[in-house]
């Protein structure tokens, strides 16, 4: 068990991989199998990622140099800078990663069904695995390029899933779109990388970390990461790929991309944070995220307000939630560096933007899966042309009242918990953003209502009598779903202190980050 | 107007790109490189392999080309994926 | 022999390539120039991050029957040897998606076979 | 389909890049090259007999099934010579040292020795592997589709 552990940040990373090449081969032999080989492993891999936080939050943070004589020899011996591969695992890293176990097992399980009656099957369960595998690298690694290998692992994958029915011209249409989105990106990430190894010529973000000067060079390198990711975001005055991509993806695939969009966030808050902590010129680079984060909330709610299609109807909404945790991190970045004024309100507002991405990534998928619910219902994605489906999908109806709510803030659901921290701690800094983000929320919960009642209230429509409830796995990934949202909703206090505020800690303490890797000379 | 957004766009970029590129180090004098130096020294003898290159392709930055031919696999497998037909031929079990 | 070339020739170079793909991701509408813009960005930088490494009268890092002296830096090269594989990845998955397009809608025009708006 | 003289020549030219190819792939650890280049070589060689015959012709000797089943091998290959080095650190070297390709070669300038190098020679073969198949699977599946036909699942 203890050498599991040691091993895990690899084994985690290594295991889908190693399904996703046994995939084609088992995919050959026999479908049940395979889909019981996926489940399976996602399921393994989750119990993996649980262990590994269990231990950081008792142990700290995890270390491991890949190919050295052991594990933690992070410098070669009687030498100054890292050489080799580190994956470095800490609080963060570890709720990103249980956030995204969660979800892409979540994700599986409802694919079993959702894409039952298409061809390629075997083809898209090995995409959906390199796609778990490059999210959990993206969010593990400790190395610059690595961070751009996995990137581009991730995206491109998710291309394919985007245009995975292709029978349909705007599926391929999304598809082109977020893989040309996610190329120029990557080549930006890699510059900016380029830019870093003429200076310092390390890959090593810990080490970089330690030696980085802040030049104009750096400051070059920090606004090309920081484009290039909040592009990959859907941030506001780049957001126009975001909703094609999402809206045409199978549901299940949705929730997961909306995983790696919150994967590239975490990468933006790794550069910030622990890359640029030490030198950055926090108050403006804070400023500039909390304008565009503002700028993202308040666009993409009264974009999602004339949406007709449900998936797009979501996917604006997902622009606009993105917003809430780039106000709340933004804050943070801004007081970064004044002691004081991280103890007041800076952490509570990072912890509130920390803890909103959990609740989105448990609301969002949900409710793109009971998109997904409708669109395998009625094979239209049109909220105009449905109407009564409460009747006949009871499941589905109860699952996207609880996503509704809690999107929307209503109290008692982990939404409010989430809000009401950012609300409160925000203020502290601007009252501005605190108002903004109270008629964001607003707005939303008119949508949504809207949309609930054009899509499942009214008398039943004629042409849907004959249809049954969405089969069975469909509403186990829901479910799923739905679960974290009544436990992080029942146990509030317990989610904040063992995951969020370890969480926030390690983003604003750089130095355990870098002592970590470079402390540790023998 | 968009041509207009997309020329500033563009004049900004490349400006900002050229005047960063004349600050990097001079061509052919990079600053010294601790972890190449300790590479180009020490990899004949860590992994018994004379290019140094290949050294750190399979050894010391192993992970990289593992993802790298991940990639590869990812790409061909997504390409049959969206070539492949989208109705089967004959019923399968 | 380093001496005739102007100093930072290789990422004026680089920063060139960069520009130009830029001017075309920007203004070209049609898709398969948009793929050949994405093309060269890449060679742009997979130019400039190989010419990081590249340290004066100095060998390529192999030693077999190598004459004495310095050697360039190795790792750039393998990360450009890895970037090269990654971008014929994109490319190749581009590509696809561009004939599926292009089967969909009879056109390449990225405003004539626009499906998706606002 | 070109003419008669073209196919010929690449009937008989496709050997000698096959074994250019390999030599490639084979040295990859002492000199210039390695899997990557060594397996795009080769499929350079698989599209010129995409050029010269057509691509039904060729779809007779390389079938996409076969294609997947080597590709998903190669990579298999590789992560688990990765694997095996987990009794100390994944992608630990574990090979140098032992008699198979574990030599350590004169320090400094020297001619090669093939015996060398732990599991990279075995990794640049299985990456050879999968280059190979997986990029001949895409440049046979893009040239059966411009043809009108479509890649069974």
């Amino acid at each position: 068990m203890a050498e599991l552990i040691t091993h895990s940040p690899i084994l985690i990373i290594a295991i889908p991989l190693l399904a996703a090449f046994l995939t084609p081969l088992i995919g050959m032999a026999s479908q049940k199998a395979r889909n019981a080989f996926v489940v399976g492993s996602l399921v393994f891999v989750t119990f993996l990622v649980f262990a590994l936080a269990r231990d950081i939050s008792f142990n700290g943070i995890h270390v491991y140099t890949l190919g050295a004589a052991s594990p933690d020899l992070s410098i070669p011996t009687g030498f100054m800078v890292p050489v080799r591969i580190i994956l470095e695992v800490d609080g963060m890293s570890a709720f990103f990663g249980i956030i995204w176990a969660i979800v892409s097992l979540a994700a599986a399980i409802y694919s079993l069904s959702h894409i039952a009656s298409e061809t390629g099957q075997t083809r898209f369960y090995t995409l959906l695995l390199l796609m778990v595998t490059g999210g959990f690298g993206m969010m593990f690694t400790g190395d610059l390029f690595n961070l751009f290998v996995f990137l581009e692992i991730a995206s491109i994958s998710g291309a394919a899933l985007i245009a995975y029915r292709t029978k349909f011209a705007d599926t391929q249409e999304g598809g082109f779109k977020y893989i040309v989105v996610s190329a120029i990106a990557s080549l930006m990430v890699l510059f900016a990388i380029g830019l870093l190894y003429a200076q310092y010529n390390s890959l090593n973000i810990a080490y970089l970390a330690q030696v980085i000067q802040y030049t104009t060079l750096d400051k070059i390198a920090l606004a090309m990461f920081l484009i290039a990711f909040a592009m990959k975001t859907g941030m506001v005055p780049l957001h126009l790929w975001f909703p094609d991509a999402y809206s045409v993806a199978p549901a299940s695939i949705t929730g997961m991309l909306v995983i790696t969009s919150h994967a590239c966030m975490y990468a933006a808050f790794r550069i910030c944070f622990t890359l640029y902590g030490g030198v950055i010129n926090a108050p403006v680079v804070g400023w500039i995220i909390i304008i565009f984060g503002l700028l993202t909330m308040f666009v993409g709610v009264t974009m999602a307000v004339y949406q007709k299609d449900v998936m797009r109807f979501m996917s604006y909404h997902a622009v606009s939630q993105l917003g809430y945790m780039w106000i709340g991190v933004g804050v943070g970045l801004a007081v970064l560096g004044n002691a004081e004024l991280i103890a007041t309100y800076g952490r509570d507002a990072m912890s509130g933007g920390i803890f909103h991405i959990l609740n989105h990534a448990m609301y969002k998928p949900l409710l793109f899966f009971t998109g997904g619910a409708l669109f395998h219902y009625t094979g239209t994605r049109d909220l105009t042309k449905m109407g009564g489906l409460a009747h006949k999908m009871k499941w589905t109806t109860i699952l996207y009242i609880i996503g509704t709510l809690s999107i929307s803030g209503i109290p008692p659901l982990n939404g409010f918990s989430s809000k009401i921290l950012i609300y409160e701690s925000v203020y502290q800094f601007h009252p501005i953003l605190t108002i903004t983000g109270i008629i964001v929320s607003i707005l939303t919960l008119a949508s949504f209502t809207k949309a609930f009642h054009s899509a499942f209230m009214g008398a039943e429509l004629p042409e849907y009598k004959g249809g049954k409830e969405v089969p069975r796995s469909m509403i186990i990934g829901m479910v799923i779903l739905a679960a974290g949202i009544v436990f992080v909703t029942l146990f509030p206090s317990l989610v904040v202190d063992w995951a969020i505020h370890p969480a926030a800690d390690a983003l604003i303490d750089q130095g355990a980050y870098i002592n970590a890797v470079t402390g540790a000379i023998p | 107007m968009r041509r207009v957004t997309g020329w500033i766009v563009l004049i900004v970029l490349v400006a900002f790109l050229v005047w960063g590129v004349t600050l990097v180090h001079p061509f052919g004098d990079p600053d010294a490189s601790a972890m190449d130096d300790y590479i180009i020294e020490n990899s004949q003898e860590e992994t018994g392999s004379n290019n140094v290159v290949a050294a750190v392709l399979f050894d010391y930055r192993g992970l990289d080309t593992l993802g790298e031919a991940t990639i590869l696999f990812t790409a061909v497998t997504g390409v049959l994926l969206l070539l492949r037909a989208s109705k089967r031929k004959k019923e399968t079990s | 022999m380093m001496e005739h070339i102007p100093l930072d020739f290789p990422f004026l170079a680089a920063a060139l390539l960069v520009g130009i793909s830029f001017y075309i991701i920007i203004f070209k509408k049609n898709l398969i120039k948009l793929i050949m813009g994405i093309a060269m960005l890449a060679s742009g930088v997979n130019l400039f991050l190989v010419s990081l490494g590249y340290r004066a009268g100095g060998t390529a890092p192999i030693y077999t029957d190598v004459p004495e002296g310095t050697m360039v830096m190795s790792v750039p090269q393998a990360l450009t040897l890895t970037s090269i594989v990654i971008n014929v990845a994109v490319l190749a998955l581009m590509l696809t998606m561009a004939i599926r397009i292009y089967r969909h809608t009879g056109s390449l025009d990225s405003e004539k076979s626009r499906k998706l708006k606002g | 389909m070109l003419t008669k003289i073209v196919r010929t020549v690449a009937n008989q030219l496709i050997l000698f890049i096959v074994i250019f190819g390999l030599y490639v792939i084979v040295h990859g650890h002492i000199t210039p090259g390695g899997g990557f280049q060594g397996g795009a070589v080769i499929v350079s060689g698989v599209v010129m007999l995409l050029a010269a015959f057509s691509s039904q012709e060729l779809k007779k000797s390389l079938r996409e099934r076969v294609l997947t089943i080597v590709e998903s091998s190669g990579a298999l290959i590789f992560i688990i010579l990765a694997f095996i080095g987990i009794g100390t650190v994944f992608f630990y070297n574990i090979l140098v040292g032992t008699p198979i390709f574990g030599r350590i070669p004169a320090i400094g300038p020297g001619p090669g020795d093939i015996w060398t190098g732990g599991v990279i020679p075995l990794m640049n073969f299985a990456v050879g592997l999968k280059v190979i198949a997986g990029l001949s699977a895409v440049v046979l599946a893009l040239a059966l589709f411009s043809g009108g036909e479509e890649v069974e699942e």
